[in-house]
């Protein structure tokens, strides 16, 4: 139920930024379509706190600044070894156990891999991501894990207190 | 104005390498997605001529539901085009040179681009719809209140293409898994 | 500080501009399909978010910053999946990279 | 200014294209054509701000979720021949 009115809030939002035009008739409109929608999700069953990660938005900001940051100096690195001449690179397909133990936090930290330029998630199966890095270095700061842990703790400040051990990485 | 104009230039000469492109290549898989880089070159020119409906529709459509309407095609046929003879591809090189010559004759006749002596401009019509709509209808967009409203039964249509393309996204994220049987696969 | 902000907004118009191009020339420079992911990745991202928070800067505090707002964030999460998707249908397909080091702990894939 | 970030976008997107003709493999086509239309966006963004109407930014969220699903299908036809199969539905009926 709280994912219910979660996602009809968040549907509400999205409109009223959206339509930029705040009537009656267009409130009627609005309200009519975010039901509309939250009702279809609901029958769909696809309203859960995978689907509307209520639990992980209040901490979101620091992962998201802290990730900003991260994919800001990968960019430089990426963008300077492909003007400096000649071959500066030294692609690396590397696997790592990852860490967070729910789907959510798996694909946080798959999609955060993906989106750092300079290394790609290319599979992700019974818990082991493979990766391609684009040199070797990108490569082992995988393989070291601080994104890992990062989203981990991301993860577990968002109340998925899902203790069992992991076998690190 | 320049600006404008270099920027149609530039687009419609991306549109022509691609089109080229289109015409060159066997596999028709590339094929598939150029005819959506294609659809989406198109609307930004529509964008570029302040026609923000009209790019709207060509983006959902032409790059959105054709591309998926293409490879369900794939699916069912084979994705590589039957080499044809060279003279065949002559006689279709001399057709599309003179629909194109024709359709170029044509555009020699049309107003120019914002011209205000078009019937456009100055039609008595567009000035009745132009007042009466806020109390008629009541809604901020005149173009809104006419394809909606005015011309509803017509716009009826085009809705009917929009549902096509939300039943095309439901079908590729698959959702509607369930409803699939073995036996709606053609030989 | 209207200057002021005109003049940050510009630095970053420019900035997306250049990092974009960059990952261009990446695009064509790189030797094979999976090194030019990542230089396709600078243009998504870099390139992107500089670009979008310029625009978002000229536009002030309206409804046309919290649709670029909306922009971004649905590039932010589809373009990472659409990369892993095109990765990993690449990899499933046989189309092999080349590689400097393989530390993969598990062959998957087949010769 | 937003004449330069325009170029830019433009500049990127020959690139890009060269890239889609080139190929050599479909995949190097689809990054590219994935590319292509995220370069789009940002150039219908830039030209909405260009020619003075923001508000026709609406545009640009569409082409976004537009080039998303056109990847993903490629894609989905790519490995499995075919539209609205998954691979999940074998053993794990949903619902």
């Amino acid at each position: 139920m709280r994912y219910l009115l979660g996602l009809i809030v968040g549907l509400a939002a999205l409109w009223l930024l959206l339509s930029g035009h705040y009537s009656p008739l267009f409130y009627a409109f609005g309200t009519g379509s975010c039901l509309l929608t939250a009702w279809i999700c609901w029958r769909m069953r696809i309203v859960d706190n995978e689907t509307v990660p209520l639990h992980l938005l209040a901490h979101a900001p620091v992962y998201i600044a802290w990730l900003g940051w991260e994919i800001a100096k990968s960019n430089g690195d990426v963008a300077r070894r492909i003007l400096s001449p000649g071959r500066s690179i030294s692609p690396t397909m590397t696997t790592r156990r990852v860490g967070p133990a729910t789907d959510l936090g798996r694909t946080i930290y798959a999609n955060s891999v993906t989106l750092t330029p300079g290394t790609v998630t290319v599979g992700l199966r019974d818990g082991l991501a493979e990766v391609h890095a684009l040199t070797d270095a990108n490569a082992r700061d995988i393989e070291e894990g601080d994104m890992d842990r990062r989203v981990q703790a991301f993860e577990r400040r968002g109340g998925v207190r899902d203790d069992h051990s992991h076998d690190g990485g | 104005m320049t600006v404008d104009i270099a920027l149609n230039v530039l687009l419609l000469s991306f549109l022509a390498i691609t089109g080229l492109a289109i015409a060159r290549v066997r596999n028709l898989f590339p094929v598939a997605m150029l005819t959506g880089l294609y659809s989406l070159l198109s609307a930004s020119l529509f964008q570029l001529l302040d026609a923000v409906d009209v790019a709207l529709t060509e983006a959902a459509v032409g790059a959105g539901v054709m591309t998926v309407l293409f490879l369900a095609t794939f699916g069912l046929t084979r994705a590589r085009e039957k080499s044809v003879p060279r003279s065949r591809t002559a006689i279709g090189l001399v057709v599309t040179g003179l629909t194109g010559a024709a359709l170029f004759y044509a555009s020699l006749d049309m107003p120019h681009f914002g011209a205000a002596d078009t019937p456009v401009q100055e039609h008595p019509l567009r000035e009745r719809y132009l007042e009466t709509v806020r109390e008629e209808i009541d809604v901020p967009n005149a173009v809104t209140a006419v394809l909606a409203s005015y011309r509803g039964y017509d716009t009826l249509g085009e809705v009917t293409v929009v549902l096509t393309a939300g039943v095309g996204v439901l079908m590729l994220l698959g959702v509607s898994r369930r409803g699939r049987h073995d036996d709606d696969k053609e030989p | 500080m209207t200057a002021l902000i005109d003049m940050a907004s510009w630095v970053l118009l420019a900035g997306g501009a250049v990092f974009s191009v960059i990952g261009g020339i990446g695009i064509l420079r790189m030797p094979d399909f999976y090194t030019r992911m990542h230089a396709a990745s600078i243009t998504d991202t870099a390139g992107m978010a500089l670009m979008l928070a310029g625009l978002m800067l000229q536009a002030g505090l309206t409804l046309v910053t919290a649709k670029l707002v909306f922009i971004m964030v649905f590039l932010i999460i589809t373009s990472p999946t659409a990369t892993h998707a095109l990765a990993r249908a690449a990899l499933h397909d046989g189309v092999r990279p080349q590689l400097d080091h393989d530390r993969r702990r598990h062959t998957e894939i087949e010769p | 200014m937003f004449l330069a970030a325009i170029i830019g976008v433009a500049v990127t997107m020959l690139l890009i294209l060269i890239r889609a003709l080139l190929g050599p493999s479909a995949y190097d086509r689809i990054l590219a054509l994935n590319l292509f239309g995220t370069k789009t966006v940002l150039f219908v963004s830039v030209l909405g701000f260009l020619n003075g109407r923001p508000e026709f930014l609406d545009l640009g969220l569409v082409y976004a979720l537009i080039n998303f699903t056109g990847t993903i299908a490629v894609l989905k036809f790519m490995q499995y021949g075919d539209l609205g199969w998954d691979e999940a539905s074998k053993d794990k009926p949903d619902v």
